[in-house]
């Protein structure tokens, strides 16, 4: 069962960084992927350095999705918002460390989908294509 | 159904269907329990569409030479065998669309754009199919008819009274409503709601998608005004479905799609309409999908339809017993008497789309999500269900795998075996 | 087409397309010259359907186990390959229907409806099959847009100059035109006639269903705003076609059939749509067709569309020769120069009917009758034609058996050899 | 080649009764096959008997709707309308005497339909389904 790791069930189970959107947020986000009814929410605080200093995640989905927020969220405290720009579906990849199906490669990218159109907004730019 | 049937020979069943046997990964047996989005073809089909390619095509309708020739009687007689399968009245009443969606908007564009007015009511349910709901929210939107929606009761049933309240109180003009649910089961009482529709001046469209796969339709019993279904959930191919229509209906309509064949002649100016069934099928059809059409009619028929209902009872409610026996799952629908060929749930902790991936490490291919019948998942009150469902080549040992899938999914999520 | 161009074994590529290896009638070479109405399959075609129904069919899209992951591989794979068949600028902009016909009607019921105005003008033409001329007098009739004829000159060309005039002194919006003429065999400029119509504000949509099999399209290249094709005339199974849009005009266009697939969301209350491709593709699609065009597309490319079109030349040239020898027979279209794979015909004193019926006795098979093509033969002034058409796996024997056997039509009337 | 005997080769070069319309006529129709170009026109007169006694026939189109409608319209002269109404498919495919596939079928019945769809006008009746 390579799927189902138990890193990837941890964090399905008990993922990091859930709870009450942070209020002031500097940057929020929510978006769903409605075939599958996964929902994320997110809310990021940042520095002066414009490094993110606190995040939070509320949401609901299958645990590819709950997961991969989990595990971001974690991933990206410290992280300017270049670096926040430069992350990619790899990345994300990397941390679930498990091969994905095209079906739940959507669930698992839900959460850079998320911060990268939040990050986005923030910085005034439109997203680019099929990223 | 009062018709004794016959136990089926599931085993040389199986032996029909190639793609059956193989394994979905290295040593786990394919538990294909997915028909109800797509059904498997047997052999008899493929080779059927096979044999026409290499013997028989050339394009249908007035080609003078052999192969035209072949190609049209393949083609029209795949038409009669469709007709004598649902029993209708002609052939002519039978028209070759893509698939149940394609008719269903054939409907909406061509009846529906020709005969509402503003204000008129169209009466759909709470347990549509997307196929049954989208088409009527564009024409909805185009031309100011109302939509009413017959709502689910608490035991997956449509609600009768609400049904008769609005052919009592409202103008309505035509009832579409799938004859069996793709998530819940349920078989709806169609006739009787036909016999009611009629007798408040409304048409009746049956979305036999779930239907006419499963058990034996007839059109004329049923008096359905119009009847669409898909090829491929009924051992036919992809690529073609059916809408059947009461001729005088269909005479009445405008055509959909404009172009060759459904002409009798152009100019310039203007067109003027082929005969049915030709007026509403604009090209080249799809004709070696009707040769395969043709004989997946003659595959079901040659099983029965009532055997093949009857088999797929044995299997369903065995799945219903034993899926109600693990902790943690629920079931979604009518009892088993009221229902037919899903089996459709939830496991408390683990999300349906993590079950259906560890059920197919297993090799048990489920299908999970809202199955296109988002507004049934609302009033279900879930996002998403995984949902097991069952033909006429599936076993009570595919049952036994499923559950055991399912324990072992369960495990996996620590939730105990 | 300046690449140089390899000569294809005729022979090998005939042993690929088992329908031709047969005798149409007991002692008749089977001869079959009816392409352009439907090409043969190669086995690689058949096979490759069959495959995928022996080893990976279900439903696409969103189902969570290894056989929908298959076919959802084959279905968007076919896509892919579509895609850089005609050089577009990405998968997005190939929409599944089922023929050159529903692409058509697709641009007129979406496009069409939500951007004409009454008075706008849309310019077909004089020798349009009749899929590009019914859809637009459908629409003409239920919006007020005024539709435009550009004529057939007397060699069988299109009117350029009142082309231009249409493009100056209308108000156009759309350009619908074939981009080779299944009667006169006829190449129309389009690449020229687009920068024409992009220049006076128009959009331009081109009837690919007899250049797309026969020679390299390039929507880029073309800068053609739509391009609409059938798998069943290249190679490909029938019950698959194909509309290209430019991915900005896709985006803004209203769906046109509603159901499962196309949408992203669905309430009672209404939809919101999927994404592009999605968008356009209701219900389940024509996969195993899908998997059958990609193989198409594949035989194809490796025979390479350019060599294809020489072979094609050579044969038809040869046809053009031999036939214009003959007594009485007129020849349709422009000059060898101007046109591709088509030989249509009139025999003094036979009808094209009975020529047909003569020539099938023979095992030639032709196409007889107006070919959907009514307003072109009203100004050819006959009422039908007889057509040969051409395909890779046709040869200059084949020609030989199509000159013998109307010699033989001549003798059976009395017109001497 | 059984399909043009000599004897429809020989009707559809020379067709019987094929000339102007009788004037007056005491029935007459017209109808077309669009697919194939075939066009008919029928004009009869009847005796005090109401039998048919001159047919002429106008037209254009293949051999077999031309040589059907001249062999027909040499059957029915002397016939009764009862008679012309109890004519059905069968004679004529005897009458032509060669087997034809559904396409041409229609080039074949063309002038039976003309025929039928004449008498009918004339005694007030509709044509039945599919006849
Ligand atoms: C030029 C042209 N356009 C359109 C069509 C229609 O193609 P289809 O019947 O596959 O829709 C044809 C085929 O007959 C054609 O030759
Ligand atoms: C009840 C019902 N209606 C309509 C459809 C749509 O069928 P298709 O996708 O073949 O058009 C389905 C299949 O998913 C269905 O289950």
């Amino acid at each position: 069962m390579d799927l189902y790791m138990e890193n990837i069930i941890d964090h399905g189970q008990h993922p990091r960084n859930f709870g009450e959107p942070l209020d002031p947020a500097d940057i929020e986000y929510e978006d769903d992927n409605p075939f599958c009814g996964d929902h994320l929410h997110l809310t990021l605080q940042l520095d002066e350095q414009n490094r993110v200093k606190a995040v939070s995640w509320q949401g609901e989905g299958c645990t590819i999705s709950q997961a991969s927020a989990s595990m971001l969220g974690e991933e990206i405290i410290g992280k300017t918002l270049d670096e926040l720009r430069n992350l990619d579906r790899q990345d994300v990849l990397d941390l679930l460390g498990i091969p994905l199906s095209p079906t739940r490669l959507k669930c698992a990218l839900l959460s850079l989908k998320v911060l990268k159109a939040g990050v986005y907004a923030h910085l005034g730019w439109s997203v680019q294509e099929d990223e | 159904m009062t018709h004794p049937t016959v136990p089926l020979d599931i085993a040389a069943i199986r032996a029909d269907f190639p793609i059956l046997d193989q394994e979905a990964h290295p040593g786990k047996r394919l538990v294909f329990l997915d028909s109800a989005a797509s059904s498997q073809k047997p052999r008899q089909v493929i080779d059927a569409m096979s044999h026409y390619y290499e013997t028989s095509h050339a394009n249908v309708h007035r080609g003078i030479h052999v192969l035209s020739e072949r190609a049209t009687a393949a083609y029209e007689g795949a038409r009669e065998k469709v007709c004598a399968f649902i029993n209708a009245a002609s052939p002519r009443e039978i028209i070759f669309t893509r698939n149940t969606t394609e008719s269903i908007n054939l409907i909406a564009y061509s009846w529906g754009r020709a005969t509402l007015r503003p204000g008129d009511v169209i009466v759909l349910s709470e347990m549509e199919h997307h196929s049954n709901l989208v088409p009527w929210h564009i024409l909805a939107e185009q031309t100011g008819v109302h939509l009413r929606y017959i709502p689910v009761t608490d035991e997956g049933l449509l609600d009768l009274d609400a049904y008769r309240a609005f052919l009592r109180e409202e103008p309505v003009r035509l009832v579409s409503i799938m004859h069996v649910s793709n998530v819940l089961g349920t078989v709806n009482p169609v006739r009787e709601m036909i016999a009611e529709a009629h007798a408040a001046g409304a048409l009746f469209a049956v979305d036999g998608a779930q239907s006419v796969p499963h058990l034996a339709v007839d059109v004329q019993a049923l008096d359905a005004d119009f009847l669409a279904f898909s090829a491929h959930k009924m051992a036919g191919p992809t690529g073609i479905g059916v809408l059947y229509g009461k001729r005088a209906l269909l005479e009445a309509m405008p055509p959909f799609l404009g172009g060759g064949e459904m002409i009798r002649r152009v100019t310039l100016e203007g067109s003027t309409w082929n005969d049915l069934p030709h007026k509403f099928e604009a090209g080249t059809p799809a004709i070696a999908e009707a040769a395969g059409l043709g004989a997946a009619v003659d595959y079901l028929g040659a099983l029965g339809m009532d055997n093949i209902l009857a088999h797929e009872k044995i299997v369903a409610d065995y799945a219903l017993d034993r899926l109600s026996e693990i902790p943690g799952l629920t079931l979604y629908g009518p009892d088993a008497s009221q229902r037919n060929g899903v089996a459709t749930f939830t496991l408390q902790d683990i999300h349906a789309h993590d079950v259906a991936q560890l059920l197919d490490a297993e090799g048990v291919a489920v299908r999970a999500g809202h199955h296109c019948a988002m507004p049934l998942h609302k009033r279900l009150g879930v996002a998403a269900t995984a949902r097991a469902s069952f033909y006429v080549y599936n076993t009570r040992d595919d049952v036994d795998a499923l559950v055991e899938a399912i324990y072992n999914a369960r495990r996996v999520f620590g939730l105990g075996g």
